[in-house]
């Protein structure tokens, strides 16, 4: 097993925990946090796994930069509305 | 909703999910498809000595462009949705004098990092997305202090998060204006030109991210009142 | 060195528990960073400096920003919900 | 010529972010003629020179991303071109009332599109990820800008559905990439074997899909966010923005996966498009608001879509045919005959002041043309001739004859029925009562570009051969008659 496997393995783990939270926690903070760190998950794995077989490569890396800012945009989307929406009067935890 | 029944329907679909991602990750055919050479291959010729940002502003210049999008969507969604009056009063609270000194040190210290992250992302790790990150985080330290920025100038903040992909697409387009493909870059030309949209990005990545959490709707005003323009 | 990342990922995964299953919302995002900073060290693991780069500032740093400044107002948010209703019972 | 089409919406969402409010109104209708003639163009240069490949920045795929122009493609480039078109004209006199939501509608609204027309035209998985998330955030955006507290809740179950359904949909690009070490859909359909990693992917980027096009059961998120949005957000959001992630799902089942998938799997497919039929149309026939009822509409419209898999997966290359056209039509004619309906509906609303069903009496009488294109959609939507929704079904039902499935031709023909019984609600109300309250007149414009879209989705009925025969121009289309297992 290559490091590269083993990091992909985590981030299989990662996914699932991640999944079992969000459809488990009813905070819309916390499944956001969820959501964040499934995010990550995927990322472990959308590097390990081509990297366990053919070396470093730098397809995926970007790819995944692409993904992070994407989730820093799309978390900061969500933060705004959640926090309109509390201000409206909303419960962040029904 | 009946609690047990949720948490036994999730922790199905996560012990599925785990089983059927190991068993994928595990017995992976092995790979065809060599793109990490392709890249190499190829990497003089996108006139940028750093992989991740050749395929990032060159060889998939086109995920980047519309990833830029994403983020200008974002904020434009939280400039929709902020609040008059929240500015102001949370201005007011937070003239902290201690972290008011610190900011003076630490401001200087990041915008010049993320210059230097700026100009290495050419040659080594790097590049616009990290370095606009460090501006936001400048940002975000010189708003928590109270510095007043990115606040109310509406039509110069809008060009200022704007402007980013203004160039980058004033640029791609502008190939096709010559004969050659959208999103290609003129022979020799490739380099300066991805630095100089880099820098750009820089500048609006950043700005995007800092207003993303400036504009964020606060409560520290005591009425919702939300007029715009 | 293997003892390391086997070290790393238990980490990883226990830091991501630890934001699941934390009833404080305020821990839960503290544990968030955490496990942001673990992964920018699994980046470099991977060599993927870029990436490591990317998650501390962007990953742990500006979404663990967010998310507290967030966490703020929602306290605040409640506490005035609650001082609403005292003086009427 | 096929950048173009993105060029223009992402040049537009910049220009209406910018310029003072007077201009942006000015350029509106420009931009929208050079949307709809770069679209009619692009479909005449495919039909007389075939699918065309173009490799962005010069960089060949698998390095670089290519658009892919095929006859699927640019039928659905044209559609997303004229619909938005009659959708912005509807809300340049809707939003009057808006003056506060009007000044970020638009750049919003050219997003969108810009995110459409690259979902249609991409030849890459990741990109097409990168695709589903402008759009969904330009969606959610959209729904929000009322800033209501119902509207923010419905934005924020949308926001989590659809940033839920796009990392199941990258964990499975994640494993293609490992696996194969390519993202380019011409590579992967010639590589892409039947073994577990292929597999799994697939499923976890069909439970994604599935949310964000919200087929029943994950259907929950689609009727508050849809019914509570702005009449022409709401419009654009059933026309289009659902169909997107369903276009994404064919491509992968019958194109890229197509060897990977199993007959069974299909049929569980059909299945919950059959669950999504009845669901919705019992919901749709229950609720009292008008807007959730067209909301609920699409949910078990939604479900004929699914009907592709069993149809077209382990049947003779004919059935398949006539299945895959029957969606397509499906597909064009839903898409018109819905967005007319939300127009018409969110017109109605306007001049009632209130969207009670049952209080709907007197409406015939003052909005006649709003309520007429309410009733052609639902001709329509009911599959009744003439219209698109006619052929649609009749090509689908023919293609169930074909390959002996008969229940899903009983699904079918009791979905049509309980289309009537929901629609004939509305007619009944507000023909039969006469006017509890005031009813105001509202701008001819507002009826007549919903009218317009409706009398679209009739015409398709007469010109249906245009479509198809644009659509046996494709690169998919053999791998999907031939491609069975």
């Amino acid at each position: 097993m290559t490091i590269d496997l083993w990091y992909a393995a985590v981030g299989a783990v990662i996914v699932a925990l991640s999944v079992f939270a969000f459809l488990t926690s009813k905070h819309l903070m916390k499944k956001l946090l969820a959501f964040n760190i499934m995010g990550s998950g995927v990322f472990l794995i959308m590097v390990g796994l081509p990297q366990h077989q053919h070396g470093v490569d730098p397809v995926p890396q970007a790819l995944v930069l692409t993904g992070i800012v994407v989730a820093v945009s799309a978390t900061a989307l969500a933060l705004v509305l959640l926090r309109r929406y509390v201000r409206a009067g909303g419960n962040p935890a029904p | 909703m009946n609690r047990t029944l949720r948490i036994a329907v999730a922790g199905t679909v996560a012990l599925g999910t785990l089983y059927a991602l190991l068993v994928a990750i595990l017995w992976v055919p092995e790979i065809q498809v060599n793109l990490p050479q392709q890249v190499a291959l190829n990497l003089e010729q996108s006139g940028i000595a750093h992989p991740i940002t050749a395929v990032l502003l060159n060889f998939r210049s086109y995920d980047t462009l519309l990833e830029i999008a994403v983020l200008l969507v974002a904020v434009v969604t939280g400039l929709a949705l902020r609040e008059r009056d929240a500015l102001t009063a949370s201005t007011e609270q937070a003239r902290d004098p201690m972290l008011h000194a610190l900011t003076r040190r630490l401001l200087p210290l990041l915008l010049i990092t993320s210059v230097y992250i700026l100009w290495s992302g050419s040659y080594a790790p790097g590049g616009a997305f990290q370095a606009g990150a460090l501006v936001a985080a400048a940002g975000v330290i010189a708003r928590l202090a109270g510095y007043d920025i990115a606040s109310r100038a509406d039509v110069l903040l809008r060009l200022g998060l704007a402007l980013g992909f203004i160039l980058f697409l004033t640029v791609a387009v502008s190939a096709m204006l010559g004969g050659r493909p959208f999103l290609n870059y003129p022979e020799g030309w490739a380099g300066s030109l991805i630095f100089l949209i880099e820098a750009v990005l820089t500048f609006s990545i950043g700005l995007t991210l800092i207003s993303l959490f400036v504009h964020a709707p606060g409560d520290s005003s005591p009425r919702g009142g939300a007029d715009d323009d | 060195m293997i003892a390391f990342d086997i070290l790393l990922g238990l980490g990883l995964i226990l830091a991501a528990s630890g934001v699941f299953l934390s009833t404080h919302l305020f821990r839960s995002v503290v544990l968030f960073v955490v496990f942001g900073l673990l992964l920018a060290i699994t980046w470099t693991r991977l060599q993927a400096p870029d990436l490591a780069l990317a998650e501390a500032a962007i990953g742990a740093g500006l979404t663990g920003v967010l998310f507290l400044d967030t966490l703020g107002t929602l306290r605040k948010a409640k506490q005035k919900r609650r001082s609403k209703k005292e003086p009427r019972p | 010529m096929t950048p173009i089409l993105l060029i223009i919406p992402l040049a537009f969402a910049i220009l209406t972010l910018l310029l003072p409010r007077h201009w942006v109104r000015a350029i509106i209708i420009p931009g929208l003629v050079l949307q709809v003639g770069a679209a009619v163009l692009l479909c005449m240069e495919i039909y007389q020179h075939g699918p065309q490949d173009y490799a962005l920045g010069d960089w060949q795929a698998p390095l670089g991303i290519s658009l892919i122009a095929d006859g699927f493609s640019v039928t659905l480039l044209a559609l997303t071109a004229l619909i938005a078109a009659l959708c912005a004209i509807y809300a340049q006199y809707f939003l009057t009332r808006y003056p506060r939501e009007q000044r970020y509608f638009w750049p919003l609204f050219w997003f969108l599109l810009a995110a459409l027309n690259g979902i249609w035209l991409a030849g890459d998985l990741f990109n097409l990820y990168v695709g589903l998330e402008l759009l969904g955030l330009s969606a959610v955006g959209m729904v929000a800008l009322t800033a209501e507290k119902t509207t923010l809740k419905a934005a924020l179950d949308y926001l989590y559905a659809a940033l839920f359904g796009s990392l199941a949909y990258l964990a499975g690009v994640a494993l293609l990439y490992g696996a194969y070490g390519t993202l380019s859909i011409a590579q992967l359909s010639d590589m892409a074997a039947a073994n577990p990693t292929t597999q799994v992917a697939l499923a976890l980027m069909t439970v994604g899909l599935l949310l964000k096009t919200a087929i029943f059961p994950l259907h929950y998120w689609l009727p508050p966010a849809h019914g509570g949005a702005l009449a022409p957000v709401s419009a654009l959001l059933s026309a289009l923005v659902v169909k997107a992630s369903f276009y994404i799902l064919a491509l992968l089942w019958l194109d890229v996966g197509a060897l990977a998938v199993t007959v069974t799997a299909a049929q569980a497919m059909g299945a919950l498009g059959a669950g999504a039929i009845f669901w919705g149309s019992w919901q749709a026939f229950q609720t009292r608001q008008i807007k959730m009822l067209v909301a609920y509409s699409t949910v078990a419209q939604l479900g004929y879509l699914m009907l592709l898999f069993p149809l077209a997966i382990g049947v003779s290359e004919a059935a398949a045919q006539l299945a895959w056209q029957g969606t397509i039509l499906h597909l064009l004619a839903h898409a018109f005959a819905k967005a007319a309906m939300f127009l018409a509906v969110g017109t109605l609303v306007l001049a009632l002041g209130h969207g009670r069903i049952n209080d709907f009496g007197g409406v015939s009488q003052r909005n006649p043309v709003a309520l007429f294109a309410f009733g052609l959609s639902a001709v329509s939507l009911m599959g009744l001739p003439p219209s698109g929704g006619f052929n649609a079904k009749w090509l689908l039902l023919q293609s169930a004859i074909a390959s002996g499935q008969w229940h899903w031709f009983v699904v079918m023909i009791i979905g049509g029925l309980l289309t009537a019984a929901y629609v004939f609600r509305v007619f009944r109300v507000s023909f039969l009562q006469s006017a509890k309250h005031e009813i105001q007149d509202t701008h001819p414009a507002l009826q007549l570009s919903a009218l317009a879209l409706a009398l679209m989705a009739i015409a398709l009925g007469f010109v249906s051969e245009l479509p198809l025969s644009l659509m046996n121009l494709t690169d998919i289309a053999p791998a999907t008659m031939g491609g069975t297992p």
